[in-house]
């Protein structure tokens, strides 16, 4: 288990870069949500 | 619900998860089961170190962000090279490369803040200018200054020129950086991960962390690059509207003058 | 068999200016938007039309400045889809902005730009004689000068240039009467000696007579204009 | 034209538009006094300047770089003469090199003033047996710094927000400079007992540096310019 003294470093460190990946995250699937209905089906190559 | 029963335009899995595929599907649930497991370990099932004590559980993440920033920004270099080698110019190599520096960015964002934590616990301060450091402070800067630069405007192929020209330049400052802050600094502090002093159980937490962590790199890049494909392709849709437009000016002027 | 006797009745001359369906992008507004234009050599050509329609566009296009977003374009025989800087050299521009060094005299700039191109002094003095420069004004910082003063300049070093392909902005714009006929004769001259030269201008009568032929620039167009 | 000569040519038009205009004179070099003053206020103790005035002379000719940067391609963007000298078919890599010629020269000047600076306000001595080993420093660290300066002026001189982009791209790239200069520097002038022996290597760096990006922008400057 964690030691209670340099508890509040380690859960930050896990804080702040699962908190920075899901925001990056989001902030993807939000961009791609807006433009995808602009783009028809067809010019995806990867669909 | 309902919106999704009268849509009839678009297929309703592809909207909400426009640049997911079968494969990036599984590729994400991957990750996201390699982040649990991380998590689980890193926190909670594995021991303490003897020496570093808790602060071992820092080095879960930060080992694994370190190594993903560093082969971002090398895909980042190599996706430039591969556009400028080619002569049909690929857009799609400037995507990745642009993909991966903004991946890697945050990579390298999470590294620094993590590292700076570790240290407060092993060393008794958040930063020490040791060589391995400062040079992972300035690649930070230098590929915020790429990023900076992709997001001038122009065509697409000027972007892409451009921004490969400036990645080719920065793979060639960051061994200097490295060479002269190694020389200025040469003493390194322990590296307890490097020298396999680490646990078995610890080893594999460690394991774990870098495959979540590469998986999870592999899926943002995905992403990340179709996005910007979508984007670029918003573009031209956004082209050929204008140009309809601005032809249509000829009709107006005529409308207007005597 | 049709381009056979073509080619014997009327000899193929290739034209200095060949777009078809040009668009050309200023960030994501098509300042050209399918613009065709074929000029021959020895014509000087007036561009005119609206405000924003284009002309600016098409001569820095013609010049190699701006990319070829769709459609073909040769100028002076080179493909500027393939490589538009290849045509450079041989062109001659005098855009909105003059071009010149503002801390410079104007000898000094007539001087640097004829330098570019490799000309000698003798063609320099008589840039600087052609634009009416060569005397208390030739050592004269270009910052210190009139509107009107730093256009002569900017014309006398497109003269000292020798390009084959002159493309001029608004030339007329800011110049006195001697400034104006001083640059008429220079365009004729420079036509008559083999060179082609294309104008964009508001200024209908001046230009109008300068000019061989006129057609209209309009949203990002071009269109005949019936003479 | 080949590059060469397009590299004299374009040296000597900068070179004489600071004769005409002596803003590097006038504001650059009396800007990096003052820093040299500042530093004094900042650190308030004779022997902590006298210790760290080598580093304090490098830093201040890096934030100086940045200010003669950004004048050198006002110059050129000012009145659209980067455009004229592309139109001109100037080589791009030759502009490159005479750009940065101009800029070591001023460098040069600036960075002799900085050690006088040096000498009178922090004690610095110059000692006799470090004298090439500053020389071969100051040599090598300008060019490098020359080249750098005039490649990602040249990227941010046609972009938007020029002024805070040139700092963040060129900063972190001169860095190696700064420490190899700056060591250097201290081993010629005896700073904390050291001796010429252990600047030498370096040089080494400060040489490879200059060599980097002299061949890379050359190669590169064409292409981070013609957008």
């Amino acid at each position: 288990m964690i030691g209670m003294l340099y508890a509040p470093y380690v859960i930050g460190s896990y804080v702040v870069t699962f908190v920075g990946i899901g925001l990056y995250t989001l902030r993807i699937l939000a961009q791609a949500r807006k433009a995808a209905g602009q783009v028809p089906l067809q010019d995806r190559p990867w669909s | 619900m309902t919106g999704f029963m009268t849509s009839t335009t678009s297929p309703a899995p592809s909207d909400r998860a426009p640049t997911s595929t079968t494969f990036s599907r599984a590729l994400g649930i991957a990750a996201l089961v390699g982040i649990g497991w991380l998590i689980v370990f890193g926190l909670f099932l594995s021991p303490n170190d003897r020496v570093q004590k808790t602060g071992v559980r820092i080095l879960y993440i930060h080992v694994p962000s370190a190594w993903l920033a560093y082969l971002a920004f090398g895909v980042t270099g190599l996706s430039s090279v591969a556009y400028l080698w080619k002569r049909t110019r690929s857009l799609t190599w400037d995507r990745i490369a642009g993909a991966s520096a903004e991946v890697g960015v945050l990579f390298m964002g999470i590294t620094l803040v993590s590292g700076s934590l570790w240290g407060r616990i092993s060393w008794g301060t958040y930063w020490t200018w040791d060589a391995r450091l400062t040079t992972t402070a300035f690649l930070f800067v230098t590929y915020i200054g790429y990023l900076a630069v992709r997001g001038l405007g122009g065509t697409h192929q000027q972007r892409a020129k451009r921004s490969a020209v400036l990645a080719i330049l920065a793979m060639l400052e960051v061994p200097l950086v490295h060479f002269s802050v190694t020389w200025w600094r040469p003493l390194h502090q322990n590296e307890t991960v490097e020298n396999g002093k680490l646990s078995g159980l610890m080893l594999f937490t460690l394991f774990v962390g870098i495959i979540a962590f590469t998986l999870l790199y592999v899926w943002l890049v995905l992403h990340r690059q179709r996005v910007l494909t979508l984007l670029d392709q918003v573009d031209d849709q956004g082209l050929d509207v204008a140009i309809v437009e601005r032809r249509n000016e000829v009709v107006n002027a005529q409308e207007v003058s005597p | 068999m049709d381009s056979v006797v073509q080619r014997v009745v009327q000899p193929v001359v290739q034209p200095v200016v060949a777009l078809v369906d040009v668009v050309a992008v200023l960030g994501s507004f098509p300042a050209l938007a399918g613009a065709s234009l074929s000029v021959n050599r020895g014509e000087i050509l007036l561009l005119r039309g609206p405000n924003g329609a284009g002309k600016t566009s098409l001569l820095r296009l013609c010049a190699g400045l701006l990319p070829v977003e769709r459609g073909t374009a040769t100028v002076l025989g080179c493909d500027l889809v393939a490589d538009r800087t290849s045509v450079r050299n041989r062109v001659g521009l005098l855009g909105h902005s003059n071009g010149l060094y503002a801390d410079l005299t104007v000898a000094d700039n007539v001087r640097f730009w004829g330098a570019t191109v490799g000309a000698s002094q003798h063609e320099i003095d008589a840039s600087l004689t052609r634009m009416g420069l060569a005397n208390r004004l030739a050592d004269v910082q270009v910052a210190k000068l009139s509107a009107g003063q730093r256009r002569r300049t900017a014309l006398a070093c497109l003269v000292a240039r020798r390009a084959e392909l002159w493309l001029l902005d608004e030339p007329h714009a800011g110049l006195d009467a001697t400034g104006r006929d001083d640059l008429d004769v220079t365009l004729r001259s420079a036509a008559a000696a083999g060179a082609t030269v294309i104008v964009a201008s508001h200024e209908l009568e001046r230009a109008g007579a300068l000019a061989t032929r006129v057609v209209e620039v309009v949203g990002g167009q071009v269109r005949q204009v019936a003479e | 034209m080949n590059t060469w000569r397009i590299a004299r040519l374009v040296a000597a038009k900068d070179l004489r538009v600071e004769w005409r205009s002596r803003v590097v004179l006038n504001q650059v070099l009396p800007f990096a006094a003052l820093v040299m003053v500042m530093f004094a206020f900042a650190l308030d103790n004779d022997t902590v300047l006298t210790r760290v005035a080598p580093g304090l002379v490098w830093l201040a000719t890096m934030f100086s770089l940045l200010v003669i940067v950004q004048r050198a391609f006002a110059v050129e963007t000012a009145d659209g003469a980067l455009d004229a000298l592309q139109v001109a078919g100037v080589r791009l890599g030759g502009i490159f090199l005479g750009k940065a010629i101009a800029l070591a020269a001023q460098l040069a000047v600036l960075e002799l003033m900085l050690l006088a600076a040096a000498i009178v306000l922090y004690k610095t001595e110059v000692v006799a047996d470090g004298i090439v080993l500053l020389v071969t420093t100051f040599v090598a660290a300008t060019t490098g710094l020359a080249f750098v300066g005039t490649l990602y002026g040249g990227l941010a001189a046609g972009a938007k927000g020029r002024e805070t982009l040139l700092p963040l791209l060129m900063l972190p790239v001169v860095a190696p400079v700064l420490i190899g200069a700056t060591r250097a520097t201290e081993a010629a002038l005896g700073t904390e007992n050291a001796t010429p022996s252990d600047g030498w290597p370096w040089i080494g760096l400060l040489a490879l540096f200059a060599v980097v990006f002299g061949v890379g922008g050359t190669l590169a400057f064409g292409s981070l310019i013609d957008e």
